[in-house]
């Protein structure tokens, strides 16, 4: 079965959750990685959102951050400082979701504005919760279409940690989480070597690694190991088109 | 002591040219209404405080309410960005004020309790900290680390949005609770709009669920679909299609006038709103019913 | 995942000497239950911390469980004083660590939140925060005075008990809060003791009142009549006649181990001891039913 | 109608309260004043409690500080780190009441322990809210029997600021709260000077200023107008022995 760059995305992030996995989901993409992981290897996946939701098992697509489809049926509702505290502070949350403008060869993320900050060139949404998310939360996902735009070799301006200049710099801020773990972009995965540094670890199929160098600002080193990801099962597609995206918004 | 009046004379009252207000709300319990209101009364030189500005703080900075904002996150909600204040901050003509998500709400939390300043374990990047003086940091006496913390935010006036309240300001939230408590606690007055006004029992009934108690609230007004086209739990869906159009119409300053003009001039109040909005538009929000389960609180 | 087990398996597993344990509660939903299960396991050189002791750490105390207690207000609630631990503590055989309530339910918040450590307003009175070296004070770096600051305290096991769970370990909770939440999520472990086990449907049905979420739950153990001779909301009274009983119990010491022997060692578990209480005891803390108002989440 | 000691000191506490005053309630004695003042002079009274309950409305005699008649009915209930920062930290409270077993010459109240701290004589119950109430609240009202042995010139544990050393000194700690601004016995009623130092300024009907002294541990000022408290009508009577506490639990 064919399949979009988008829909590319979702499964290969949707792979890397674990079954129990407490996630702090984006909507979007990252909304349609976790309902799949959920219906299939990931059942007990916990699904929380920043508007303060817990255990969200939404009826229809949420359009937003704060639809009402995440409180019906939920298991908790509590206020935003709660979430913010008691779950992502306290370390209760293994997984966030995280995008952005520009993505920089140590995983950092501007989602702030390009160019200066006080005159901004273009003043892009801001942090919303995703300056602590990359901090705290155990292990980081990027989900992000591959573009060497998108991919500078250093982040006009660093709305979430990834590694800053390297590994080291990141332990030393005393962080608890464990920073980004992989960029799933619609040409493959990148992940981060001991240094910090995001490598080619994985390519889709057919797609070449020069197509992936192109398209990304730093000379791109490449896994010793790299391996080219499964393509989606049609039980996959399935799930996300007729499930759980039936209009196709985000799977374009 | 009943605090009912219309939202007219709440916003007349308690809302003043150069005042910080926070119309409270994650993406969920909107006070539209109350936007527009402001808008109508012409109020100048406000400063916006909200975590995400949404379409309500854009459609005030469109009519030249505010002198400044006061957020975490700017953007249409699940549609893209809000193109006329990304524009008016751009161009140096609007002042902003930035947090994370966390910021914003641990200042709040801080105005609400009453708290000298808020800690907060470290996030590693420093440049929003950096460009925002009010993060500073502090040593933590127990580890000799250095902590980040913000001062309390106390806005002028909260404009929070409920399902149901009682005449006296007692008021019952659920679904997505945001920092409607937090802002409503930090600001100085509270105007409470709400879908429904009930009896003092049925608010009795269920003191746990009463977020925003009747002795820090300023004025009552009812005001049914106040946050069309954002939503109210239980009461009606938001319209998605609206915030699909508004950006738009936000594509033209013209167009947005025009759009200013016929919503917001145009209309007396939220009633007018209502009616011109009219019944297949009402009917399109409708959502079925899902009742919680009761509980037992005993007659002691 | 079902946590379901019974409170003898769940103390086994959770409950060690030399922990620090928080049995919640304020005047509300105090765990006698499993208080007496710790007593009847032996466990020994145990940090009791509770904001008000209560009779349920007197008698753990009493039984020689306890190396220290954690504490705001140590008092037989309504009645006068605890004398056991009091005639301990004055005997140098008891450890002791104090706040004021606010101070107390500080440092379960910041354990909770997360936070590094909590800032307070100033009492003016310094003695309190001489007596315990973990009060400390830093400088507002908006004001230059000085804030009182307390650390997260961060127990090893909380015990709370609910009103109805579902077997995850989703809790609904109505009634006085206390510092239940708080101690839940400042917890390593977490304890849930419930009136009423029910489907997850009727938590779904209302998640604004799950106030602990199964995430951080350990154990869900159905336990009627868990807070007996205290109270549980819209279940039963507090046996008031026993509160007063229990300050003559406590005028000796052999009076008391023998109510220890009758009523802790002498039962197996709570549904032995509620048997032994009888039903006229149980009749007389009956309480009428008084229903909250239901309130519409949508079916979205 | 004749009137108890505990009467006494009920009514004139209730007389001291505002309409559409906060009140910090305790258990017993001030809860009685509160519920008699809501009762006549009083009816916007809010009742709230530490453990959480703002505005309620017991239908029976309170037991303890955390009775469920109290929330049944109430108007709001919230935890107790709420109450105490959204409440009474931000000066939502107008009026605290406290009490303790010695109070000295400038309103600073003992409720922890007599002798030394880490080696007590007597290990009393510990602030409770009490050293926040006394900091924090507009006003503070204390209710207690005069007798020599609670009226220490200074209190050998300070649990709860009254004016410390003197008005100076607490204004030099930078507490929000105005301080004790009455306290109420069963002789009559002493309040603070410009200095802070109690002053007897009433006296119950039949108590001699002698008698006062007598049971005071300093020597005491006595008001140039010394007033005479007007006695128990028997509305207030008939309210506290009928409504209010008909099996006489804390009138006695």
């Amino acid at each position: 079965m064919s399949y979009s760059s988008a829909e590319l995305m979702i499964v290969n992030a949707a792979r890397l959750l674990r079954d129990r996995d407490v996630v702090f989901v984006g909507v979007g993409q990252p909304n349609l990685a976790c309902n799949l992981a959920r219906r299939t290897h990931a059942p007990n996946l916990v699904m929380i959102y920043e508007a303060g939701v817990i255990g969200a098992r939404p009826a229809r697509l949420p359009l937003s951050i704060g639809d009402p489809t995440l409180v019906s049926g939920a298991a908790s509702v509590c206020s935003m400082y709660d979430i913010f505290t008691l779950y992502l502070q306290r370390g209760n949350v293994d997984v966030g979701f995280l995008g952005g403008a520009q993505i920089d060869r140590f995983g950092n993320i501007n989602a702030t504005v390009i160019g200066d900050y006080s005159q901004p060139k273009v003043r892009l949404p801001g942090s919303g919760g995703a300056m602590e998310i990359a901090a705290w939360a155990n292990r980081c996902y990027i989900m992000t279409p591959h573009q060497k735009r998108r991919f500078p070799e250093k982040v006009d301006f660093c709305t979430s940690a990834g590694f800053l200049s390297g590994r080291a710099e990141r332990q030393a801020a005393g962080v608890r989480g464990g920073g980004p773990q992989a960029v799933v972009t619609n040409l493959g995965i990148m992940e981060p070597d001991e240094t910090g540094e995001l490598v080619l670890t994985h390519i889709h199929p057919g797609v070449q690694v020069e197509q992936v160098q192109e398209n990304t600002g730093w000379p791109l080193k490449v896994a010793e190991d790299l391996c080219v990801t499964q393509p989606p099962t049609d039980e996959e597609l399935r799930i996300l088109r007729e499930e759980l995206d039936p209009r196709g918004v985000y799977l374009r | 002591m009943s605090k009912l009046c219309s939202l007219t004379e709440a916003i007349q009252q308690y809302v003043h040219d150069g005042d910080t207000i926070y119309a409270a709300g994650f993406t969920h319990l909107i006070p539209f209404a109350a936007g527009h209101e402001i808008i109508r009364q012409g109020r100048r030189d406000l400063v916006l405080a909200r975590a995400t500005p949404d379409l309500i703080y854009e459609q005030m900075v469109a009519a030249g309410c505010a002198r400044k904002v006061i957020f975490s996150y700017m953007g249409n909600p699940g549609v893209g960005s809000l193109r006329i204040m990304r524009a008016e901050m751009e161009a140096g003509r609007l002042e902003w004020e930035e947090y994370s998500h966390f910021g914003m709400i641990s200042r709040l939390q801080a105005g609400a309790a009453g708290l000298p300043f808020i800690p907060m374990q470290p996030t590693a990047t420093r440049d929003l900290e950096n460009a925002n003086p009010l993060y500073r940091r502090v040593t933590d006496p127990y580890t000799g680390q250095d902590v980040i913390v913000l001062p309390p935010l106390r806005p002028d006036v909260a404009i929070i949005h409920v399902q149901r309240a009682d005449v006296n300001g007692n008021a019952h939230i659920w679904g997505i609770l945001g920092e409607q408590k937090e802002a409503a606690f930090a600001a100085e007055h509270v105007i409470v709009t709400a879908e429904e006004i009930v009896s003092e029992d049925i608010i009795r009934s269920d003191p746990n669920r009463t977020m925003i108690p009747d002795l820090i609230v300023d004025a009552v007004c009812h005001v049914p679909y106040c946050s069309h086209p954002s939503y109210t739990q239980g009461y009606y869906d938001r319209d998605n299609e609206f915030y699909l159009q508004w950006d738009k119409i936000t594509a033209s300053r013209e167009e947005t006038q025009r759009w200013l003009e016929e919503w917001v001039y145009g209309v007396k109040d939220r009633a007018e709103y209502v009616e011109k909005l009219g019944p297949e538009t009402l009917a399109r929000l409708q959502v079925p019913e899902r009742l919680s389960a009761p509980v037992n609180y005993g007659a002691y």
